[in-house]
Parts: C-alpha cells; structure tokens; sequence
C-alpha cells in the first residue's frame, strides 16, 4: 500500500511523459486521473488506519545489507494526515489547466514530486528518508526552473542550493547515528542513548536542515523568491506540503532521537518563532507583491508550527504539538488556496501587484468572494481551520510563559492587517483601470478547484476532533518518549 | 688509508654533483654527471657492493650517459638563453638546499648516533653470485617487472620520437591552431589609379 | 434532545439557513427577504417561547453540549448551549430588532443592486450574534465574537464602491481585533488557570481565584484581575469604549439598517453581555471593577460632547450610542449588573427607533444625511417625526419612559457604589445627562423643526415613508416607551437573572437601592425633583433656544470658543494619532526591517554575499597553478621540509 | 682495512641529494641539467640503500638499488624522448616558456 503511494505517482508520472508522444490530447485528463487515483490510495490508507495502534501498513526489505540499510516503510498518526494533505494538493494541481509548453513534463514532475513527498513521509529508514529529501528537490527545481518567472534561475538554484546546504548537514548527523547504533532504522536513533554533547551537535545539524524547510527566520530568505519565481502550481505545492517537510522532520527527528538537546535548545527555539510571527508578520504588510506576501505570511504562520512542538517541555505540552500539527495541515490547505487564487489572477492579469488591481469585486464576484473566504482563514477567523491551531497554540504558549502568549497572539492583529489590506486595495473599491474591467469571472474548473480547499478549510474549521482523534495517540507516544528521553 | 681514499673519492663525488648543477654548458655538466658516476662507484666499492658498482659503471654510465651525451649533442641549444635567470634564483635554492641538509644531518646524527657495530658480512656479500642468488628467489616477480618496464620505456621512446617516413601527409593541428594571420595574410597598400 | 434544546437550535441556525438560502442560493429578491423575514420571525417566535418557559414560568435554565469540537483527554472543547435569563433575555432582543430590521430593510434597500447579499448578510449576522449569546463555553463565545466582527466588516463595507466605507470596515475589522488580542489572553488565562473552557466548571471554581497570583515581569499580578481585565480589552474593542471607539462613528458609512441592528442594538452590547456573563469572575478584582467604572463614565461624557458638534445625522446618534454604552459599562464597573442588561434592553430598542427614524428621513432626503440642510420636515413626515420624538425622550430618560427607569437606576447606583472611582463616574453621568438632552433635541429641532433648509425642489416630493418603513418605526415606538414599566420592577430587584449573574454582598448596590422603590409611578414622581431630570430639561431648553429661536448662535459660540470647538471636531485627536503615528509608524518601522533586515542583511550580505566569497576565494586560489614546472617541485619539496620539521 | 661508518655514506647522500634539489630549483632555463638533477638524486638515494644495506648485511638494499636503476634507466630514456618530442614541437626546452597548463 505504502509502496503504492510512492511508485504509482512516479511511475504515472514517467508514463504521461511517454503518453505524450503517442496523443498528447490525453495528457492532461490522464494527469488528473493519476493524482485522483493517488488520493483514492491515501483516502484507502486513511481509513484502514487505525490510531491507537501505532506504526502500520509496515513493509520492510533489505536493500543495502552491507551497511544495514532496509527499505523499511511504516505510517503513523503524524504521517497519515501529511500524507492526505500532499495527495489533496497535488490533485488540486493537476485539476488546473496545464501551461501550455510542455504540459506532460509538467505534470509528470508534479506527480514524480508527490511520489517522492510521500516516500519522505513514510519512510522509517534513515537512508531512505535522505534519498527522498533530496530527490524531492529535483522535481520542483525543475518547475520552479522552467516554467517560472523572469528571475527563475536565479530562485531556483537558490532555492535549491539552500536546502541542499541544510541537509548536508543532517547527512552527517544521519552517519554519525548509523555509527553509533548500528543501523539506519529510524527507532533505532530514537532509542540510542546518547550524551548531552552528542545530542546538542545532533540538534543543531537537523535543525539546519529543518529550518531552512519551514523556513524559519534567519534563513527563510529563499521562500519569497522561490514562491514568486514559481508557477501557481509550484506555488501551491512549495506552500502546502514542502513547507511542513521541516515541520515532519522535527517530529520525527529532532524530538525523539535528541530529548534533552531539545530540552535546552526550546528556548532559542521559541524565540526563533516569536521573531518569526512578529518581525515576519510585519515584513507582511508592506509587500507590494501578492505572492511575496502571502509566502512571508506562510513563515508567519509556520512560526506557529515550531512555537507549538517546541512547547512540549511546558505544562501544556500536548496542546503545543496537538496546535502545530493541525496549524501544519490547515496552512497546507489555506496557503495553498491563496496561491491558487493569485494564480487564477495572475494567469488574467500576468501581473501580481497589488498596485495594478482595484475593484476586482465588481468583475469577478464569485471570485472575490472565495477569496474573502481564504483571506479571513488566513487571518485566522473561527470557524475556519486558520484559527484551530493558533488557537491551540497561544493556549498552550500561556502556560509555558505570559509573554510568548503575548507575541504569538500579535499574529491576530497582524496577520489580519496584512491580508485584509491586500484584499481591500485588490477586491475592494471602484474598477483601478481597464485591464481590470476586462476580468472575467472564474469559470467551474477554478471554482471546482478552489470549493474543494474551501470545503477542506471550513471542515477542519468547524469540527476538527476527527483530524484530532488520528493524531492524538502518536502524540502522545512521542511525548512520553520525549519526557522520559530527558533524563536518559 | 682507506679513510684517505674515501674521503678523496667523497670530494670527487661532492665537487662533481655541484659542477652538474652550476656550469653553464651542459655538454660540461653531462661529463661531470658521469664523472659523479664513477666517483660513487668507487665509494660503492668500499661497501663491499662490487657487482652493483661495475653495474653502475659499465650500464648505466656505458649506456645512460652516453645517451644524454647524444641527445644534448644532436640539440644545438644556444647557450646564452640558458643561463639568464641563474643568479637570481640561487639564493632561494641555496637556502632550501641548506636547510634540507642540515634537517637531514641532523637527524642523521640524532637517530644513527648509537647505531650497532658493523653486522659480520657472508664472504661472498655484494658479489654477482650472491645477488643472483637472491635475485632469482625472492625477488623473481620484482624482477620480471623490472623487465616489462624498461620494455614499456623502450617501446615509448621509439614511439614518441620515431618520425616515420616523410611523405605522411597527417596534418598538425596544434601547429594549424597557432599560425598567426601575420605569417598567412599580406595586406599591400594598392595606390588609387592602377 | 428534549424540546427546549432542539427549539434554542433552531432559533440560533435558523438564521443561518435563511442566510445560506438568500446568499448562495441566486434565488430572487422577494424570495431572498422572504426567506430570511420567515426565518428569524420563527427564531423570534421560538425565543419568545423560551422567554416565556424561563423567565415567566421561572423553568429550569438549559445547558446542553451540542458536539466535541476538539476530543483527546488533555482538554475536551466542545460546542454547546446555555440558555437561562441572561442569554435568553439577549435572544430576545436580538432576534426582535433583527426580525423588525428585516422588515425595514425591504423599504431602505429596494433599489439597491446587492439587495439578496443584504439580507444574507444581516440574518448570518443575527446567527453569529445568537451563538454568541446562547455559548455555553469560552470558545463558542469567541466563535461568535469573530463571526460578529466579520460581519460587521461585511456590512460595513457594502457599498464597496465608496472608498470611505472600505476604508472603515478595514479599520473596523482591525480595532475590532485589537480588542480580540486582549480577549484570547483572557481565554488563554482561564485555560491556563482553570485548566477548561466551559462556563460551569469555571464559575464553580470561580472562588479559587481570589489568592491566586502569576508573576509577570517580577512583580506579581492577581490571576483574577489578568483575567477579567485581559477579557474587559476585548469587551472594550466589540462595546467601543474609549481608547478602541474610533471605529464606531466611522462605520456609520454602512447601510442605516446595519447602523440600527448592529451598532446601536446588538454587537456593541456584545462586550456588555459578555462582562455580565462573567460578573462570578468581575467581581473578585475591585481593580478592574474600578477600571469599568472610570472608562465608562469618561467615555460617557467625552462621547456626549462630541454628539453636539456633529453634522451628519447618524453620526450625532453614533456619538450617543457611545455615550450610552458609556452609561452601561459604568453600571457594570458599579457591580449594577442588572441595571446595565436593564439599560441595555431599553436602549436596543429607543436607539434601534431612533436609527430607523433617520434611516426613514435620510430615503426621503434620497440619502442626505447633512443636519444643515433639512429642517421643517415635521409636516412633510408627521409618523416619522412622533416615532423619532419618542425615541429622543425615552433617550434623554423623560420620567416615565423606558429610558428614564433604566437610566436613572445607573446613575442612583453610582451614588451607592463605595468603588474608589464612583463619585468622579456618578458626576460624569449626571452631567452626560445635560449633553444627551442636548445634542438629541439639537439633531430634532435641526431636522424636523426651524427654517427649511432643504432645497426647493426637493420639497414637492418630500413625502412619508413608505409604510414597510414606517410600520417597524410605530412597532418600535411601543417597546421604547413603555418596555420600562413592566420591568424595572422585575429586573432590578425582583431576581429576574436569578443564579446567572452573582453579586458580591459588599457590591450590591441594587439591593440597597430597592430599599427606597415604592412602585413605578411614584419613582418617576419622586425623580422630578432630582438632578437628572432637570439637567436634561435644561439641555433641552438650550437646543431650542440655540437651535430654534437663534438659529446663527451656535456658529458664533463655535467661532468664539476657537481651540475647544477645533478639539472637538477632530474628535480628541484619536483618529489622527492612531492613523498617523500608530499604523503609519508601524508600515514605517515594517518597511525599515523589510528592506534594511531582510533583504539587504540577510539576503544580500548573508546569502549572495557567502556566494560572491566563493567566488574570490576561487579567483585567488587560481593564481597558485602557475603552470611552471619549478614553482610545483618548489612546493614539494617545501611540504616535505614543513613534514619534517614537524616530525622533528 | 676499517670501513668508514654508515654515518658517512649517509651524510654523502643528503648532501648530494640536497645538492640536486638546488639544482632544481637554480636551472630555470634547461630541461637537460633538469633531468640530470634527477639522475643525481636517484643516485644519492641509491648511496643510502647501500650504506644501510652494509651496514646491516642485508640483501634487500643492493637489490632495490638495481631496481631503482632500471627505473632510472626507463625514466631518462622517456624523459629524453620526451626532450626531444618537444624540442621538435616547440624548439625550444626552456623551462619557463613551458606554461601553457596554468590556471
């Protein structure tokens, strides 16, 4: 099952390619029918899985004996929803119409990409992880590279160099831990006793890699670029699931292999964050480019994500990584969305200043409203599922200190000043010129796309115990692993 | 005596390698190299390593020397370019030359200092015999070796340098690629009414 | 799921069904207000019901769980509903003035492109509202909070071609989220503390509160005031008291209807309702209590004098509304619970007449809103003109009128407080008393009486509303005036809210003051003769005299009082500060750390700058393969020597 | 008749190897005198070998001299080749004009 969610993208992937050549008509409609039957496989596992019972669809064969390296796949609480989320954007992508060089590529690539997405999040070994870490960087230079803006090149090598960098240094944390326990499984590292020392240089080497992916603050300059570079498909994918790769790996790295460097570190950690939701959410508001906003607005809200599991060493602990969890899943919905909505704009007007817009609303209604819709769960309104996991989040910060409450719930005014002023001078107001006049409104395809991520947000909004009830027992685990790691 | 001898034969040896390095013509240098040749042969001799010595001699002198003497002879290389920057470079060679030796001495002294006494050598120690005898044994494969590379040499130096036969029309690129416009193009200035 | 939860259901989504329909459903106008006027006349209906099981047949109040929002044994959230006499009074009045507006609306709005879109919009708001009153938890209550908010952004904003209205829903929105940072605090506070969200468990464990202490920034502060005072910011920013009152008279650029249901009736009492609800946690910090007590009064009086500058005609009756709220939040600083839900009721429904009433006059005017020229309208819209009266004499508390009874207990409580803040709050509200009388005989006499300043050819075809319109007015008129009697007896003193506001022994103020209530009439007897009520007669006294018999006195007084009047018409320099230095110097300081931070230091110096060194280091390291033979050997041998001194 | 000690032999060869090393480094302009410094050296290397194989009466020193000499051999008779290949390309063996291979 778990094999079949990484090769078949991959494989319908490298099938479209060959499609392409024999009646290329077909490639677009085959596109989607891939994506939608990689939903339908994850929709499977979904159901089959049950929480309470730890790792399952569990497969496992040798593949490198000489240094013990297995292709051992297992999925769990914190996985399965990732996963969902990755299968649901990529069909979002592909229900949109294809550019019109080289479609097949383009939609291969997406499809290869979200193969290797979902190796990364399955994978319980090491080596397996690392390979499809990096390999996932391929596919999405790719798009950013081809198909992308004026200034492509430049962003996707850094895009891709950055992360690159990053996790280079996880490679060598990864062998070290090989070294030290024998073998690449990925509970062999969270069992292995290690001292203080080790754990700290351990930490440090993930969180280079992680926190180029979430991006977190100091090092989060590549995302604007890669976003505004990228394709509106690239966009969404960059946003919704690339994003919370780092988010993963803290999980499943960082908090159980090294407890107690986590445990000394939080501190440096949570302040990251706080600078990441204020400073960023600031930088936010004086964007003059829809996308460059919407990805600084991303690192705020990822913000959220590490403020959230770095919690787990106060009272409230649970709540912090219940809070980020959900926080990873609703900003893969909401951004993604967003990013769509500037696409649909953007493939009108070829422009993404804000600065050309003005009265959209009197042109496409339907389509300023949706985007009220995503624009208010970006600013975090209840009922949508923007607001679930800040909630949980500055309700867990208060606990472990007042004034981290104090900074991460700034985020309420900022985050709604920042995107409401963008919908007011885009949305709002009387026709800007006649560019603008000449809009039409979205047709069923985008609204199907984007009624789809309206649905996802207003459910997981409204009623969130179901995404909760899959989570909970992992969480759990892990946090019990973590407290009695602290002392081991 | 012998201590007499050495040492002459040890001024020989010392004078000749530096005659190679400083004298201008090297049809001069060739000869002194040789002259180093026998001079280490000599002292050789007092190691009791006769085969080695006459080897040294009527091989490698007979042959190695006479072929650089031959090569030097069949280039006529003009002499005054040769030594232009002779001067100004000795100070830095001579500088790390010295240090070398005196590092080495040094060492030398330090370590061999309370070296044994001489070992009691076999009666036919050094001799043709001797040397074959282990030469045939334990060091068979070396041996064959040595052979297969001094064939690859051979078959190396005839290759490189063989010219063949003059009509082979093979074209040079590298020749082709350096040619200047000036040796190919003549630009003649044509006055107005012819 | 017995009757009465399943009735509390359906009148609080009812709504909301019939804003889906009219909204998204592209059905046509008719059908559009149909369905909403259907709608939420059944929810009034079932409130109505409710009203009657609860209060007048003294039933059981309701607290039922309708479904786990967040599960997992660490905090269980849950959505669910609590309906005793609090929420169920607040059901009543919402849905009422609701359904009334609805029914107005078809008048005001009938020529109006995004007539459905108005009706959804205004019965999702009356949804949002309901769930925020009948919440049974923290959480339900911020849903409904947020959902109010947007609303209001949406209603606010309606008319998005106006630059001016776009402008105020954004601001509206933000301030309004101002005071939702402080409210999350608060929630996070009583998590943090109470270790649950839900009103019960809370209130129970309410006690506990009193020796708690957190330590912020060394010194130690009392959990209780944190709490109360971190939920007052929120009350604050939805009530628009004073420091987060900028948005209320700017959002008078939304449609009248909204002005009336939204801004006068319901949302702004939102933070009224929620400080009542949580009198059990209000009443362990004097400090807070205090502070209530102080902002209410001076907003009260500031926004009174306000009132009298205004020219627009809905935004002198803005001004009151906050002048009102004032009054309100000062009873509750004074523990007077009671007399502020009172009050609150009174208000809904005289300020909701009086909005309805210019609403009617501004349709005749074909939307005009300018005081300076109208006049005379009296005998052009007599129905208009008594619903309108009335509403200015139960506003001013004209002895027997529902205003006078609810008005008139705040202000003898503030006399009974023994808070430390009381006797400035009881002065500031006696003399408010003056400058509500005058402003709102001034906005009378300007508009319905003295010279006709309304353009000739307007005035052939000033004629009465239409009677969708003036119906909801006469219908208004009854509650305004005479709601007063019937209850001011019963919710003061007569333990209308029973167990669901708690008042301290040392705080109550409304058990000493029935001590001397002998019965309604003899009450507004006995109030001829005290301060109030000639304080408002003589407010009254100077707009005739200003307005009607010298009618260029005013403008000369403006003249002469120079700097005041300038204070005043820049309305205390709040807008101008939170415009200019606040959100200017926060796009400034934003753009500083965009442009300086992060994308000179980071990106260009950290990023480009470690590629650009790359590429020296590499242009230097070229310079070593010199190609010359000589210059290798060298650094052999020079290694060697380095390896050996090493060694040695 | 007493030997001399290794000691000396020793010292002859440093010297001598020394010696070569400077001459490297002074001739800047022949490949010729380049070649013979390296026949130089291999033959202060080959002193060392015997010294210690003397001194030691061991078998393996004048044996690895023998091999160092077919190599000797072989190298100068491709460095030779090599002279005169570039000699004929180039006419000229002057070290420094021999740069084409920097950076």
């Amino acid at each position: 099952m778990l094999s079949g969610l990484i090769w078949l993208p991959i494989c319908w992937g490298i099938g479209l390619l060959l499609l392409e050549r024999v009646r290329p008509a077909l490639v677009a409609a085959a596109g989607v029918v891939g994506a939608l039957l990689t939903f339908a496989l994850s929709l499977l596992m979904y159901i089959g899985f049950d929480p309470a019972a730890g790792m399952q669809y569990t497969e496992q064969y040798a593949w490198i004996p000489a240094f013990a390296i297995r292709y051992h796949l297992a999925v769990d609480g914190i996985a399965v929803p990732l996963i969902l989320l990755t299968t649901f954007s990529t069909l979002l992508v592909a229900l949109l119409v294809p550019p019109t060089d080289r479609p097949a590529l383009h939609l291969a690539a997406f499809l290869v990409l979200e193969g290797l997405m979902n190796g990364v999040f399955v994978a319980r070994d090491a080596i397996l992880f690392y390979v499809c870490w990096e390999a996932m960087l391929i596919p999405m230079f790719v798009i950013i590279g081809v198909w992308g803006g004026p200034r492509r090149v430049y962003a996707a090598i850094k895009f891709f160099l950055y992360t690159f960098l990053g996790s280079v240094f996880m490679l060598i944390a990864l062998l070290y831990l090989y070294h030290r326990s024998g073998s690449f499984a990925i509970e062999a590292f969270q069992l292995q006793p290690l001292s203080l020392h080790e754990q700290t240089l351990i930490f440090i080497a993930f969180l280079l890699a992680f926190a180029v992916k979430i991006p977190m603050w100091p090092v989060h300059t590549w995302l604007p670029d890669a976003h505004v570079e990228a394709p509106t498909g690239g966009s969404v994918i960059l946003a919704a699931v690339m994003l919370k790769m780092g988010g993963y790996g803290f999980l499943r790295f960082s908090l159980p292999i090294t407890p107690a460097a986590c445990a000394l570190l939080d501190g440096l950690m949570i302040t990251l964050s706080l600078v990441a939701i204020a400073y960023i959410g600031m930088v936010a508001l004086v964007q003059q480019d829809m996308k460059k906003l919407i990805a600084y607005s991303s690192v705020a809200h990822m913000g959220f994500v590490t403020l959230g599991f770095f919690l787990c060493f106060t009272p409230a602990a649970m709540l912090g990584l219940q809070g980020g969890m959900i926080q990873m899943i609703s900003h893969g919905f909401i951004s993604g969305a967003l990013f769509l909505c500037i696409g649909v704009l953007y493939t009108r007007m070829h422009s993404r200043q804000i600065a050309d817009y003005g009265g959209v609303v009197n042109t496409m209604p339907r389509f300023a409203a949706l985007l009220m819709f995503f624009a208010m769960a970006n600013a975090g309104l209840p009922g949508t599922s923007g607001f679930v996991g800040e909630f949980l989040v500055i309700l867990a910060s208060f606990q472990a200190n007042f004034w981290i409450a104090f900074i991460a719930a700034t985020t309420l005014i900022l985050g709604a000043a920042y995107t409401l002023w963008m919908y007011k001078r885009v949305i709002f107001g009387e026709i800007a010129n006649d560019q603008v006049r000449a809009l039409q409104d979205i047709d069923s395809r985008e609204t199907l796309v984007l009624g789809l991520a309206a649905v996802a947000v207003l459910a997981l909004g409204i009623w969130p115990a179901p995404l909760v009830e899959l989570m909970d027992p992992t969480l759990e685990q892990l946090w019990a692993h973590v407290q009695a790691g602290k002392h081991g | 005596m012998t201590l007499i001898a050495f040492y002459g034969f040890a001024g020989l040896y010392l004078l000749s390698g530096l005659l190679v390095v400083t004298l201008r013509n090297p049809m001069h240098a060739a000869l002194s190299l040789v002259l180093a040749f026998f001079s280490s042969a000599a002292l050789w001799l007092f190691l009791q390593a006769e085969f080695l010595a006459l080897l040294l001699v009527l091989i490698y002198v007979g042959a190695v020397m006479v072929l650089f003497l031959f090569v030097v002879l069949l280039l006529d290389i003009n002499l005054a370019v040769l030594r232009e920057g002779f001067i100004r470079w000795l100070p830095v060679g001579g500088a790390v030359a010295i240090a070398m030796a005196v590092g080495i001495i040094a060492a030398l002294y330090t370590e061999l200092e309370d070296a044994a006494g001489a070992v009691a050598l076999p009666a036919d120690y050094g001799s043709a015999a001797w040397i074959g005898q282990h030469l045939y044994t334990a060091y068979l494969y070396p041996f064959e070796l040595a052979g297969a590379v001094l064939l690859v040499a051979i078959v190396a130096a005839i290759a490189m340098t063989h010219r063949g036969r003059r009509r082979r029309r093979a074209q040079d690129p590298a020749a082709q690629s350096r040619v200047q416009a000036s040796r190919r193009v003549r630009l003649v200035q044509l006055d107005k009414d012819s | 799921m017995n009757p009465a939860l399943m009735a509390c259901l359906a009148a609080v989504l009812l709504p909301l069904l019939g804003a889906l329909i009219a909204g998204l459903g592209g059905v046509g106008r008719s059908t559009a207000h149909r369905v909403t006027i259907a709608c939420t006349g059944i929810s009034t209906l079932l409130s109505l019901l409710l009203y009657k099981r609860i209060i007048l047949e003294q039933g059981a109040s309701l607290n039922e769980v309708a479904y786990t929002w967040l599960g997992g044994e660490w905090l269980t959230l849950e959505i669910g509903f609590l309906v005793d006499p609090l929420s169920v009074t607040m059901m009543v009045v919402v849905s009422l003035v609701s359904w009334l507006i609805h029914i107005y609306t078809i008048g005001y709005m009938r020529d109006d492109p995004g007539y459905q879109r108005f009706f959804s919009y205004i019965s999702l708001f009356t949804f949002a509202m309901l769930m925020l009153v009948t919440a049974n938890n923290f959480l339900q209550l911020f849903f409904g909070w947020e959902a109010v908010g947007l609303v209001s952004y949406l209603l606010i904003g309606f008319w998005f071609k106006r630059e001016s209205a776009i402008a105020a829903n954004l601001k509206a929105f933000l301030v309004n989220r101002v005071g939702d940072f402080g409210f999350i605090i608060g929630i996070a506070a009583v998590l943090a503390f109470f270790g649950s969200l839900d009103y019960d468990t809370v209130f129970q464990r309410s006690d506990e509160l009193r020796g708690a202490v957190l330590v912020i920034l060394g010194q130690d502060i009392s959990m209780a005031t944190l709490i109360c005072g971190c939920l007052f910011v929120g009350a604050m920013g939805k009530s628009a008291q004073v420091p987060l009152h900028v948005w209320l008279p700017d959002s008078m650029e939304g449609p009248t209807p909204i002005s009336a249901l939204i801004h006068a009736a319901t949302m702004v009492t939102a933070g009224i309702f929620m400080v009542a609800r949580m009198s059990p946690l209000y009443e362990l910090s004097e400090v807070v209590l205090n502070l209530i007590l102080i902002i209410g009064a001076v907003t009260a009086l500031s926004m009174g004098i306000l009132g009298i500058v205004q020219h627009d005609i809905k935004r002198v009756i803005a001004y009151s509304t906050l002048s009102q709220l004032g009054y309100m939040t000062a009873a509750l600083g004074a523990s007077a619970y009671a007399a502020a839900m009172f009050h609150l009721v009174t208000h809904a429904f005289f300020k909701a007449l009086l909005f309805l009433g210019a609403g009617s006059v501004i349709i005749a005017l074909h939307h005009k809103q300018d005081l300076r020229n109208m006049g005379g309208l009296y005998r052009y819209m007599p129905l208009t003109w008594i619903a309108m009266l009335a509403g200015s004499l139960s506003l001013i508390g004209f002895p027997g009128t529902a205003g006078f009874y609810s008005k008139e207990a705040i202000i003898e409580a503030m006399h009974y407080s023994r808070l430390p803040g009381a006797g400035f709050a009881a002065f500031a509200l006696t003399l408010g008393v003056f400058f509500t009388g005058l402003y709102t005989f001034r906005l009378l006499f300007l508009a319905f009486h003295g010279r006709e300043r309304t353009r000739v050819d307007e005035r052939e075809q000033l004629r009465e509303s239409p009677r969708v319109v003036t119906i909801p007015l006469l219908v208004l008129m009854v509650p305004s005036l005479v709601i007063g009697l019937p209850l001011v007896e019963l919710m003061l003193y007569g333990g209308y809210f029973r167990e669901s506001i708690t008042v301290l022994p040392q705080h109550a103020v409304l058990a000493t003051m029935r001590a001397d209530f002998h019965g309604v009439w003899s009450y507004a007897a006995h109030a001829l003769l005290t301060w109030p009520f000639w304080l408002a007669m003589a407010g009254v006294a100077v707009a005739a005299y200003c307005y009607l018999l010298r009618p260029q006195l005013p403008g000369r007084i403006a003249t002469a009082a120079g700097p005041w009047y300038r204070l005043l018409l820049c309305k205390y320099g709040f807008d101008a500060f939170y415009l200019g230095p606040l959100a200017g110097g926060v796009r400034r300081v934003a753009h500083r750390l965009w442009q300086d931070v992060d994308s000179t230091l980071i990106d260009r110096w950290m990023v480009n700058g470690t590629a650009h060194s790359m590429y020296l280091l590499s242009a230097v390291v070229r310079r070593l393969q010199t190609g010359r033979l000589y210059h290798y050997a060298f650094m052999m041998i020079l290694g060697l020597l380095l390896l050996g001194l090493l060694q040695g | 008749m007493s030997v001399p000690g290794p000691l000396h032999f020793l010292v002859l060869g440093a010297l001598m190897f020394c010696i070569s090393v400077a001459g490297l480094f002074i001739n800047r302009k022949n490949m010729i005198v380049l070649l013979m410094c390296i026949e130089l050296m291999l033959l202060s290397v080959n002193m060392n070998f015997i010294a210690f194989a003397h001194h030691l009466g061991d078998a393996t020193g004048q044996i690895f001299v023998l091999f160092i000499l077919t190599i000797a051999a072989a190298e100068t008779a491709i460095g030779l080749a090599i002279l005169v290949v570039l000699i004929r390309k180039r006419d000229t063996i002057n070290v420094a004009d021999m740069d084409q291979l920097h950076g």
